[in-house]
């Protein structure tokens, strides 16, 4: 309905492959692209900017990593919060060693190291699969939030063994410590994520995320046809991880400010995190945004609904919440197991071939 | 300014001359023996490829016709013998080294990629010949987008081959049967291969469609040169199509030769009434 | 005997009864996944649901107190009687099967034929799902569980381990909690049982039959939804037991349902679909965590228990895929 | 690239601009960069601007030049539309030669005879397959001497000693050019002048032999300029290219007005995907046959009955809101606000997706012709606010005698004159008129171009028509067709067969009457919707013939010959010729089987001598009966199909009409 596709012709391979193939939905995708950049640090203020918009860049991060190894190379990885945690921890590290390096430098190189501790956890997947490799990124999990429990190194011998960011500025304006402005952290992380935004989308619709969507498809046949196992694996626990790692870097320095391994970083991330690939649609840019988007903003209604408007008590509210994104989770697997991005790609579908049925 | 390409370019198939003259043997297999588990799926075969031809692999369900495509694209690893690719001698290999040699093949139970549409299936053929690293995709415009649109514009004139324009951007997964197999092929040719193993390409497919693909098999062969190799049970079309006849029975071979004189070997005549074979 | 040796060997026996306890969760999951190849990430907190669901029984707690009285602004919470541990025991299996039809009826069946991971991830939801129902029916706070099994240390096998030791050694016996050795007792019964249900009954072989190959059991009339549901309450009944062992242990708790990450090593090392090979598996997990926490542990700063058994199960796969009794995988093309 | 300089604007002025290739100069001069053409291939729209195509001509022309084509030689184009077909005339044209575009789908033996009358010594063909029906005819082909083809799929193992493909006529060309430059070429155009042939195009004809009709540069350059300015079409408009290039209407639009105007002309990818070609293209000038609106408006309805019920009354309660102002917005009559609005949400919700859908959404101008459009069809199309006109026109007065200006657009008119057209009508009703754009003559046929062509340049058109009293023409039918029942009341057949065509279960009709006692007629139902509505009810059928021969669909039939009883019965002149009976025939006219022309109108006189059984039983009262009929399958074979067809009899509807209407003619 809203599509007039009728002239919007293309006379190269490169406007026929492009991201946004239909013209109203470029001029669609900028205008939001210019309201997030050039309107929202406006608007924003602290409360947005820690209960809704920074949760959901870092998530979208996060999701669009694990989306990577999960949804395009069929890899699935209950590791997240484990490689969040690198992230968080050489994000720290670095800040506190060289205190003279910028919080964008600071983020990428965290992602770096992850993605080393991300190929070395993917090495088992070139033997093992599916579900065993789940479970096996379970170890992963679990060893790493104990190393950094164990090793005091890693929070630099802190009495209480969490560690905590310092503030650190990015043209002057604080991007973390307590004293951080929100527009300017929403400004880095939004900067962030549009650009490793696009390099995913660059990386998936190339060589490299054919061979890993081969890799899904069907693994023997890749191989067959010349996709190397082992260099699509691992190249796919490389960019994932770099992707979660950053994620983790932001949630840590931009975010929470302090963190304690155990809490921050549990098992928990890593299915919320999945959840979001899941839910938002596996092997989908766009899906991963969605679900993070999905999962992000529902806790923030139903705790307005039912602590501030109703009244209840914290513990109750978070048991209900609880309760409804379980069920809401298994509603929208059954409804949709493609995921919001198929929703919407069904949608448009519709909107497309209006008035007619489709 | 619009870019646009003449239409009739002429594109490459098959890889730079590799020194090998037409009807030389450009596979050779020499006593291939194969067992899972002692259980011999192949009995000390030989036989060779040559360049150019189009060699038909035949004999009845479990004659060891697939393990043998299995054992020349280095998916299994025979026990014994060796397999000569171009005058190098091979010892154990991955399947995607032998793809970057040249061999390229389509399957017995269409192995496409569904969750993608023809076209990425097809780019997705042509991954052996594109190079461009993780850093230059990552920053797509430039090189890497270069690169693509060039295989794209390639893959475009397998398209057209093909006939399956009307199908590019669909998902493969919703494609019938025959179609399915035709973009396999296009898969597989995509890769500019130098021997090119089709298992039962014709396998399930009406007349028609039998007809169209012997017709593109045929092409292939004549207009790119590409020698191919195929397992067939429709007798007519190993008949018209292949220019030499290999037999395999029980994991032996029982005939080797052009199809006339397979027609009219006893061993495969048998072989195919179902005279028993332990002698 | 030198009191090194005493040690390895009490810690042993109490590796394997921490084992058989991993064993049975990790059966439950075995079972689920044989009948119809979902992974039940839900089993853990099964267990706590069925522990939770058993203390409220007991106690005659009023089911949703809180919920009640913050939307009608009562002040309930009991009933103010409970109830005998052995009729809250077959009142809670009722629930637990009811449990067992309800996602049946209401997830499974719609998401037949989907992929094994949006099963998985179905049932993800439905242990967040049940982790909230759970604690907004009978509340979040540490409940003690005590169904009358006999706990604390046993004397006299300490009192007849002392005497093993040399003479003059400063060995004061081997300390075995008796709580482990009736969970131990019951385990075994419980497998027993289990096997000889399926060696041995019509719905038994059925399962089986389910479990070798869906379409062969449907075409010979076998339903799969009825499979289904009976398949779930067995491993309904299984969690209920595994929560009584566990609650009885260390109480009514959220962290009880983290017993699934402990049976999921177990569940890589003995092959999903192995009944022998979750037992087993759950043995030399047992084993192998306490002696490495015994004897590993200090080297690198103790509380490795969490993660050392996935290391295990890690480095066995690497060598064995298939796991210790999973079916050897065969690649074809 | 000198020859934008020697072209530029400047030049230009002092020369005249008076035939294709001059034009082609002038415009890779004033538009070079501009898109002159594209093609749906390999994927994507593949364009060429006005520089490219001149420099591709070009080298096509030197490349013909070599092989020998020279001033006066006839030059068969034998194909689909693809641009280097196009390009084939232009390149000819420069060298003085006469292309004779030739319908690609005709069979052989019709293309010997157009070839060897033409006297064709070169022949530029698309494909192996237009290569191979010229091979195939061999020695009858007596002047053909090399054959240039586009396509080289399959062409590897062809003898080339007279066939030559045309990348390497360009390449001949190209080298020609690198080598001497174009002075010769440059001058080889500069010899031609407007009164120069340009082009021969046979008409397929509904009786005889097809005929030559030459039209020369003028006839062409000077009708489609004032076509442009009437329209106000330039170099920004584009159209799509999918009617056959051997007709009147394409070359004139795909090419005349192409040159002329300076506009963009795209080539489907192939005659199956012109639909979705058009909807990405989404064409501002576009020509359609009323065949392919009906079509659209079919498959749209179709489309619509299987939408959800919500949609569907969405989508009728808007659809009889424009029904009812739609017209009148796009006439600017004045409507209320309410309405307007109305229509506005209408637009958001139905029209626009709708017109989107159809490819329509950038259309400028649209034009149907060839035959009369039904009013439904046509206020259907105008009510979504698309300007969609009629026009009236022949081979031989390249394509333009009537049009309708904007905004004086009446479903049952074809317009006034064109712009610098004279038109009266004879004595007999007979439309004759005169204009800039009348042809030269018949090729080799002057009998015929005396009978066509009066001395003083009046031609006959062989339509009766009249002018309406706002000076707006109004054809009826063929002058000869229109006959007289025994009683002696007027029999119009076409007229009477498009009011059964009009609805969309109808996709053909035959009306017979002429010296008869009452008015009869064959009926053939459209696969589409009828098929469609057997899908729904759950009718099986294994074939068109049972499709065709159901009750239900014969009940269906019959109603819709009630209805147009009906309406026969209100008009004065007509109501004596009501249908009296029918049949449903049992094979689909086909082109192939000589029932339709190829441009799809039927042969009356045909499929009377080859039905003529029914017909017969048509008349003797016979409830059924029983015919063989033959048939060419698509790859030649023959073939007998048998069946026996029921006849159905209908009431006649009292003549209820307010009073009878005054013929006006016209001088």
């Amino acid at each position: 309905m809203l599509y007039r596709e009728a002239g919007d012709f293309k006379t190269t391979y490169a406007s026929d492959q492009q991201t946004f193939p239909i013209k109203s939905e470029r001029a669609l995708f900028w205008l939001f692209m210019a309201a997030a950049f050039l309107i929202v640090p406006f608007l924003i203020n602290d409360y947005w900017n820690k209960a809704v918009l920074m949760p959901l860049l870092i998530y979208c991060m996060a999701a669009l990593g694990l989306n990577i190894l999960v949804g395009y190379c069929g890899q699935v990885s209950l590791g997240t919060g484990g490689f969040m945690a690198v992230g968080a921890y050489a994000a720290y590290k670095l800040m506190t060693a060289f205190p003279w390096m910028d919080q964008f430098s600071v983020t990428i190189l965290a992602g770096f190291v992850t993605a080393g501790v991300g190929i070395l956890f993917g090495l088992p997947s070139l033997r093992i699969k599916g579900f065993y490799l789940a479970v096996a990124t379970l170890a992963a999990q679990f060893f790493l939030v104990w190393m950094f429990n164990k090793f005091a190194w890693f929070y630099n011998y802190s009495a209480s063994g969490q560690i905590t960011a310092p503030e650190r500025t990015i043209f002057g304006y604080a991007v973390t410590g307590p004293s951080s402005l929100p527009w300017a952290t929403y400004l880095f992380g939004l900067t962030l994520l549009f650009v490793f935004g696009w390099i995913a989308r660059n990386l998936t619709r190339g060589r490299l995320g054919r061979s890993w969507m081969a890799i899904r498809d069907m693994d023997i046949a890749a191989e067959i046809i010349g996709v190397s196992p082992l260099k699509a694996k691992l190249s796919a626990f490389a960019v994932s991880s770099f992707y979660i790692g950053m994620a983790g870097a932001m949630f840590f320095a931009n975010y929470l400010g302090a963190a304690e391994v155990g809490e921050a970083f549990g098992i928990d991330k890593s299915f919320l995190v999945l959840f979001m690939v899941i839910i938002g649609g596996l092997g989908s840019i766009l899906g991963s945004f969605l679900g993070a988007a999905f999962l992000v903003l529902l806790p923030v209604l139903l705790k307005n609904l039912m602590v501030d408007q109703l009244g209840w008590v914290t513990d109750l509210a978070a048991h209900v919440q609880i309760m409804l994104v379980g069920g809401l989770i298994v509603f929208f697997l059954i409804v949709e197991p493609h995921g919001l991005a198929q929703l919407w790609r069904l949608t448009k579908e519709k909107l497309r071939l209006w008035p007619f049925p489709y | 300014m619009n870019v646009h390409l003449n239409p009739v370019n002429e594109f490459r198939m098959t890889r730079p001359d590799d020194g090998i003259a037409r009807g030389a043997p450009l596979l050779v297999a020499d006593n291939i023996s194969l067992s899972f588990g002692g259980v011999k799926a192949i009995t000390d075969i030989s036989f060779d490829i040559r360049k150019g031809e189009i060699r038909a692999i035949i004999g009845p369900n479990g004659a060891g016709k697939t393990s043998m495509l299995n054992v020349i694209n280095g998916f299994y690893h025979p026990q014994e013998g060796t397999i000569t690719f171009r005058g190098e001698r091979r010892s154990r290999m991955r399947p995607h080294v032998a793809a970057h040699q040249g061999i390229a093949r389509t399957f017995q139970n269409i192995a496409l990629f569904k969750g993608m549409s023809v076209l990425d299936n097809i780019m997705t053929g042509r991954i052996t010949l594109q190079h461009r690293n993780l850093f230059w995709q990552a920053l797509w415009n430039g090189p890497a987008e270069r690169e693509e649109l060039e295989h794209r514009e390639a893959v475009e004139h397998i398209i057209d081959f093909l006939e399956i324009e009307h199908i590019r951007k669909t998902p493969v997964g919703r494609l019938p049967y025959g179609l399915q197999k035709r973009v396999e092929l296009g898969r597989a040719l995509a890769a500019e291969p130098a021997l090119l193993l089709l298992d039962e390409p014709m396998a399930g497919m009406n007349l028609e469609e039998k007809e169209d693909m012997s017709r593109f098999v045929l092409d292939v062969n004549q207009q790119f040169g590409t020698t191919i190799a195929l397992i067939e049970h429709d007798m007519g079309v190993v008949m018209d199509l292949s220019d030499r006849v290999v037999v395999l029975d029980y994991g032996r071979k029982i005939g080797d030769g052009t199809p006339d004189d397979v027609r009219n070997n006893q061993d495969v005549i048998d072989a195919y009434l179902g005279v028993s074979h332990d002698a | 005997m030198n009191p090194a040796i005493l040690n390895f060997i009490e810690i042993f026996m109490n590796g394997l009864m921490a084992g058989i306890m991993y064993s049975l969760v990790a059966l439950g999951f075995v079972l689920i996944f044989k009948a119809s190849g979902i992974f039940n990430f839900a089993q853990g907190v099964m267990a706590l649901f069925a522990a939770l669901t058993l203390v409220g029984f007991m106690t005659g707690q009023v089911p949703f107190a809180h919920l009640i009285n913050a939307i009608f602004g009562t002040e309930v919470h009991t009933w103010g009687a409970g109830m005998p541990a052995l009729l809250a025991i077959l009142l809670t299996m009722v629930v637990m099967i009811a449990l067992a039809w309800l996602i049946e009826r209401y997830v499974l069946k719609h998401l037949v034929n989907q992929e094994p991971i949006i099963l998985f991830m179905a049932t993800i939801g439905l242990a967040y799902f049940l982790e909230g129902f759970g604690d907004l029916m009978w509340g979040s706070d540490v409940k003690t569980l005590d169904v009358g099994l006999p706990s604390g240390g046993s004397f006299w096998w300490e009192d007849v381990t002392r005497e093993w030791a040399a003479a003059g050694s400063q060995y004061y016996g081997m300390y075995i909690d008796l709580l482990d050795v009736s969970a131990t007792i019951i385990a075994i019964v419980l497998v027993t049982a289990l096997t000889l249900f399926s060696q041995y009954t019509a719905t038994g072989r059925a399962l089986r039959a389910v479990a070798d190959d869906h379409q062969a059991a449907m075409s010979v009339g076998i339903s799969l939804r009825r499979i289904w549901v009976i398949v779930w309450s067995i491993s309904g009944f299984v969690a209920l037991v595994a929560g009584i062992m566990w609650g009885s242990k260390s109480g009514v708790q959220f962290s009880l349902s983290l017993i699934a990450l402990k049976a999921l090593p177990v569940l890589i090392l003995g092959g999903f679909t192995s009944i022998p090979g979750a037992i087993i598996g759950g043995l030399i997990i047992g084993v192998g965590e306490k002696l490495a926490e015994a004897y590993v542990g200090p080297l690198v700063g103790g509380a490795i228990e969490n993660w050392f058994a996935y290391v295990v199960a890690l480095a066995f796969l690497l060598v064995r895929p298939q796991g210790l009794f999973g079916d050897k995988i065969i690649e074809r093309i | 690239m000198n020859t934008q300089a020697k072209f530029g604007m400047g030049d230009s002025g002092s020369r005249a601009v008076d035939t294709f290739p001059k034009f082609l100069l002038a415009n890779a001069a004033r538009l070079g960069s501009r898109p002159a053409m594209r093609h749906k291939d390999l994927g994507i729209w593949q364009s060429w601007t006005w520089a490219e195509l001149l420099a591709e001509i070009r080298a096509f022309s030197m490349g013909l030049a070599a092989l020998g084509v020279k001033r006066g030689d006839k030059v068969a184009i034998v194909g689909a539309n693809r641009p280097r077909l196009y390009w084939s005339f232009c390149a000819v044209q420069a060298l003085g030669g006469i292309p004779v575009p030739v319908y690609a789908d005709s069979v052989a033996e019709e293309m010997v005879y157009v070839l060897n009358h033409a006297e064709v010594k070169f022949a530029i063909c698309q494909d192996q397959e237009q290569v191979d029906k010229l091979l195939s005819m061999g020695d009858e082909l007596k002047q053909l001497t090399k054959i240039v083809y586009d396509e080289t799929r399959g062409m590897r193992d062809y003898d080339h000693t007279d066939l030559h493909a045309l990348d390497g006529v360009e390449a001949l060309g190209e080298a020609d050019y690198e080598a001497n430059g174009d002075k010769n070429w440059l001058a080889e155009i500069e010899k031609g002048k407007g009164s120069d042939l340009s082009v021969m195009l046979y008409t397929s004809g509904t009786t005889g032999r097809p005929k030559g009709v030459m039209l020369s540069f003028d006839n062409l350059v000077i009708t489609a300029k004032n076509a442009n300015a009437f329209d106000r079409l330039v170099e920004t408009e584009e159209t799509l290219a999918y009617l056959p290039l051997a007709w009147v209407g394409d070359h004139i639009f795909s090419y005349a007005q192409h040159y002329t105007a300076g506009y963009c002309v795209c080539c489907p990818e192939s005659a199956e995907t012109a639909d979705a070609d058009r909807r990405e293209i989404a064409p501002t000038y576009f020509f359609a046959p009323p065949r392919v609106f009906e079509t659209l408006l079919t498959a749209v309805m179709v489309r619509m009955e299987d939408a959800g019920p919500t949609k569907k009354r969405m989508f009728d309660k808007y659809m009889d809101h424009a029904r009812k102002v739609g017209e009148k917005i796009l006439n600017r009559e004045s409507v209320p606000f309410g309405d307007r609005l109305k229509y506005r949400l209408g637009e958001y919700l139905v029209y626009g997706p709708l017109k989107n859908r159809m490819g329509l959404t950038r259309m400028k101008v649209g034009y149907t012709a060839g035959e009369a459009i039904g009013p439904e069809i046509f206020s259907f199309y105008r009510s979504l606010g698309l300007n969609l006109k009629q026009l009236y026109g022949q081979t031989e007065a390249a394509v333009y005698i009537t049009a309708q200006p904007d905004g004086e657009i009446r479903a049952d008119t074809v317009g006034k004159p064109s712009p610098g057209v004279e038109i009266q009508i004879a004595d007999n009703g007979e439309v004759l008129y005169r204009s800039p754009g009348v042809f030269v003559g018949y090729y080799k046929n002057d009998e015929a171009t005396k009978e066509t062509k009066t001395s003083d340049g009046w031609v006959h058109t062989g339509d009766a028509g009249f002018f309406d009293k706002d000076g707006h023409l109004k054809i009826i039918d063929r002058a000869k067709d229109v006959g007289k029942l025994a009683n002696g009341n007027l029999f119009a057949p076409k007229y009477i067969e498009n009011k059964l065509k009009f609805f969309p279960n109808i996709k053909e009709a035959v009306a017979f009457g002429d010296g008869r006692d009452f008015c009869a007629a064959f009926v053939n139902i459209d696969l589409t919707s009828i098929g469609s509505w057997a899908e729904r009810n759950n009718i099986a059928y294994a074939s068109y013939q049972e499709l065709a021969q159901h009750p239900e669909v014969y009940k269906t039939i019959e109603e819709h010959v009630d209805q147009v009883n009906r309406d026969l019965a209100s008009e004065a002149l007509m109501a004596g010729s009501q249908i009296r009976r029918f049949l449903v025939l049992h094979k689909e006219l086909d082109a192939d089987d000589g029932e339709l022309t190829r441009t799809q109108k039927v042969r009356r006189s045909f499929i009377a001598e080859r039905y003529a059984p029914l017909i017969d039983a048509l008349y003797d009262g016979s409830k059924e009966k029983y015919i063989e009929t033959e048939v060419v399958f698509e790859d030649g074979r023959k073939g007998k199909i048998r069946a026996t067809v029921e006849i159905r009899d209908m009431a006649e509807h009292e003549p209820a009409f307010a009073a009878a209407p005054v013929r006006e003619a016209a001088e």
